[in-house]
């Protein structure tokens, strides 16, 4: 599979809410230790709320483009999961999917322009820079490996293991940092060790993105 | 988990059933959505205000719509924001052309939807300002105010808001006077026990028998300093000094006092600390011209309490003391303390 | 001990240094001795109205002190009741020629003092009429309603009585209501945990962490049934069942409802009860004239509810709507629910 | 020893006091099981406060009789500690010392006229019947033992010691019972088996009088 076509988004969207679905309790914990444990609430609930507003948008039918039903998934979630990630996340899928609305497919260049516009829509709302312990040190990274994979015209299934792997390691290296938003900032020093909960949240999603695409690759080989 | 709940997942939309049933004169919903919730009486021309917030605070935040205070709250799920369309919802309810101003408390997850809020109601020509509440003086130090939490003494900028409104201040007057409470307003809590949140069903965090933490927030978040429990006096002591130091409190100034009581905490503790307060504002020469004593601003079962001063001027204080008349909060005319 | 405390021993005392503190200008004592409250304000010609009772249940007793309610309270230590003596000082006091109603409730070591007051009063020309508050269902059979305790319904009794006196009635007209009106009110309480008395120091009993006993007093007194903690509905359901039962409510009976915290209680908990409390009377037929949730009558800090109806006629529902102004409790005028 | 001289009371209090002081524990134990967990505490008070009363009164001087500092005894018992108990031994101590305002000491007949009193004025206050399970099935024995010790002209202490015996027995007789008043009462059944906390009291009360008594007789012989 190099492209991700509209039909396809039910099955997507499928694994992301079983993904958040089983990290549930997993993301109550890494929440809960410099946080108020509802990350892993939150996010359960918003994936659901995304997948079946996925599959409304898809039953009904209609020639819009493929962001449409990423845009409805991002208000689907800011209604579900109000919460600082849930937020983000919305504002995420609203922004990506806004950017694919001409768009039929995704293909590498077109998940680049959706996390282009993930990111910039996260930081504007947020307000966080680079190194403060958030969602934006996965989606940095995860950015510029993509950006870079779509200038060098690499496969999406490629592009999307090199982002995985980008993002995991973007992750591990939230440990090293001070958390200065959120309810994370009040912990201060505390927070250093930890691998921050909304960037883990970020690596999720492009981490079932990858599994979705090179899943269905295997299946077609 | 020792409460009183049918399915987790249902307890806020229960709750405000409750609400509803209880208070059907004084309160409603609008957009078809229990969480959008606003006051039935409209007073045309008003500034509308709006607060927001997660449940488990009772009676913050939706407990102080009524008369003289506030005109919606969008209802969050327990420690959750309210989304922004709901907020909006609210906002589109209260209007009466004469703009709406926000007041909630100083936490990411409420910003980001105020904010997202703003700019939906600004599409439908909707004036907004926004007063965000940061009173929590253990949550970061002086000069990096803007990261405090809002927590309990977001009381005071209701109710002066609320009454400027009510005297029929402009938008902008009116969140003058919200400022001028905000920036007056300091807060201290202390933490016993920790709350559960139902949707979670084990305790957010662990604190020993004989253990106190100085500071905690009201959702649990960390305070000060964590040590064995000292008696009240030494506890009020520790609460009120950096307030005082904050406010430049000294010979002659004048304030109200709230002490708040976090869910857990019996009302004879709150009047053991009251004792104490009132001691140390009269050897500093300090003029208490209102006191409440009670459950402000909870976090659920929480035992704990937290001390809250704002320091008036005649402006405020006029305002503090006029009257109100919400399903939480009740105060008659020519109300001293 | 999770209490915010000095001395144990002291705890009552300071506790009313910080009512007598918060409240100056509604709350004072007589015979220099803090534990004879009174209300500042005195009304020539009024039937006086007093209580008194242990500590630890604030807002009972002496929270209803005030404006519209009672003149004054005889405080005890925690649990414990004030003296003979105590309650004959509040009597002279409040005395205002028109005698003296005591209200208290059906606690031996109360009865025994207040009759012994009596007797002191009535020695001094002081004429004393008494009623007993006897609400709780769960303490004793029917037949036997003598042998039961008073609890949080002791609240509309105090709010019939104090708006019959505040009318101008006599002492036998004021008794005559305030016999009314307990007739009619009927509580059934539910326990979670336990609470702690200070000198004590240690929980008063034990329960499980899933238990609850329903009809338990509020000193911990024995209830009915002791088992795993149900859903709200179905433990607001079993509550309800016999005061139902006993008011005969039916088709076109009207009630006031009172939803009252134990202390360790959110107050979100006791709306979702309120939510069933609602629907149940509804469903039979019964009209709600006022409702009140929140904290009435406490056992310090014990979680748990309980529901009180009392059952309105037309003269009950205009003195149970009359408006009150007490420091724990305040009514506006035409104030339905 | 076979009078109770005024100046005795002293030490009387003083031994009542340190009773109920090393009781306090007990009592609080046995109010626990069906009631409220505070005799121990109350009594502690009271008996304080009386001891405190009788020395101020015995320090006045004057020329009253031993029924004096009785009275003052329950007047400061009914201040202390307005509890059931207390207000019962409060009442009781105010009846037996009027009853003794003429007398210059207290032998076997001032005794039994003390606790006529004591227990008339109970039984008028409290309104229980014989077997109810109170304080009242220790004073009733116990009354009964003193009259005719004092109609055979007993010496006091012979008096005390029977009278001690019999209170004990009485006591051992509440545990058959079921409580009928206080807070004990709706325990019912499970009342049953205990032994009364207030008749304990009772007991403690006559045991220290016996004991003051034979004490200072071994003292004297
Ligand atoms: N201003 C911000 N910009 C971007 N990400 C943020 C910001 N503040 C917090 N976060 C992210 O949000 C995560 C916490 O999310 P969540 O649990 O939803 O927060 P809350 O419970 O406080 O609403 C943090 O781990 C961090 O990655
Ligand atoms: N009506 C009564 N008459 C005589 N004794 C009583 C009566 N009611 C209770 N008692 C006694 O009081 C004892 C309890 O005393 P106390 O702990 O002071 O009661 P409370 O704590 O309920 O005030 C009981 O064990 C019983 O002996
Ligand atoms: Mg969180
Ligand atoms: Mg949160
Ligand atoms: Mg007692
Ligand atoms: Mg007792």
């Amino acid at each position: 599979m190099d492209r991700i076509g509209k039909p396809e988004l039910a099955g997507l969207f499928q694994r992301l809410r079983e993904v958040f679905s089983q990290q549930r309790e997993a993301l109550i914990a890494l929440d809960g230790k410099v946080g108020d444990s509802d990350l892993g609430i939150t996010m359960n609930k918003g994936f659901i709320a995304a997948h079946e507003a996925v599959l409304a948008q898809l039953a009904a039918g209609g020639t819009d483009g493929i962001g449409k039903p990423l845009q409805m998934a991002g208000m689907a979630i800011a209604k579900a999961a109000p919460s600082t990630m849930g937020t983000l996340t919305a504002t995420g899928f609203m922004r990506g999917g806004k950017a694919l609305l001409a768009a039929e497919a995704i293909g590498t260049a077109e998940l680049a322009a959706f996390w282009r516009a993930y990111h910039d829509g996260v930081v504007e709302r947020g307000k966080a820079k680079p190194g403060d312990k958030t969602l934006v040190d996965v989606l940095g990274p995860l950015l510029q490996s993509l950006e870079a994979s779509a200038a060098a015209g690499l496969p999406l299934r490629e592009a999307l293991v090199q982002a995985e792997a980008v993002a995991a390691q973007a992750l591990e290296a939230t440990k090293t940092m001070t958390a200065q938003h959120g309810k994370a900032a009040v912990f201060r020093e505390k927070s250093v060790g930890l691998q921050d909960a909304g960037a883990t949240v970020g690596h999720l999603i492009i981490q079932a993105m990858r599994d979705h695409v090179v899943q269905a690759h295997e299946g077609q080989s | 988990m020792k409460k009183f709940l049918n399915e987790p997942e249902a307890f806020v939309d229960e709750m405000l059933e409750g609400i509803y049933a209880a208070h059907p004169q004084q309160l409603t919903y609008v957009a078809d959505d229990k969480r959008c919730l606003v006051s039935v009486a409209r007073q045309p021309g008003k500034v509308g205000l709006a607060t927001g917030g997660g449940s488990g605070h009772l009676p913050l935040f939706l407990g102080y719509v009524g008369r003289g205070m506030l005109d919606g709250c969008a209802v969050g799920g327990v420690f959750q924001s309210p989304s922004a369309q709901q907020m909006f919802e609210v906002t589109k309810a209260i209007d009466q052309g004469a703009g709406v101003l926000y007041i909630y408390g100083n936490y990411t997850g409420d910003i980001l939807n105020f904010d997202m809020a703003t700019e939906l109601a600004e599409m439908e020509n909707i004036r907004v300002l926004s007063v965000v509440g940061n009173d929590d003086v253990a949550s970061s130090v002086q000069g990096e105010e803007h990261k405090r939490r809002g927590v309990a003494g977001i009381f005071f900028v209701y109710k002066a808001a609320g009454a400027a409104a009510e005297e029929g201040m402009s938008l902008d007057e009116v969140t003058r006077v919200a400022d001028k409470a905000r920036l007056a307003t300091r807060t201290m809590g202390v933490a016993l026990s920790s709350c559960i949140v139902p949707e979670v069903g084990h305790a957010t965090f662990s604190i020993g028998e004989r253990e106190m933490e100085i500071g905690m927030g009201i959702h649990g978040e960390p305070g000060i300093r964590r040590g064995p429990l000292l008696p009240a006096d030494a506890v009020v002591d520790e609460m009120l000094k950096p307030i005082l130091a904050e406010l430049q409190l000294g010979q002659g100034s004048e304030v109200a006092v709230l002490v708040n009581g976090l869910g857990g905490t019996p009302q004879e503790e709150l009047y053991v600390m009251y004792r104490r307060i009132h001691q140390v504002l009269g050897g500093q020469g300090v003029q208490v011209a209102q006191v409440h004593v009670g459950e402000f601003a909870t976090a659920m079962e929480m035992a704990g309490a937290s001390i809250s001063l704002i320091k008036l001027d005649d402006e405020l204080k006029r305002l503090i003391t006029a009257p109100a008349d919400t399903p939480f909060f009740r105060q008659h005319p020519q109300a001293g303390r």
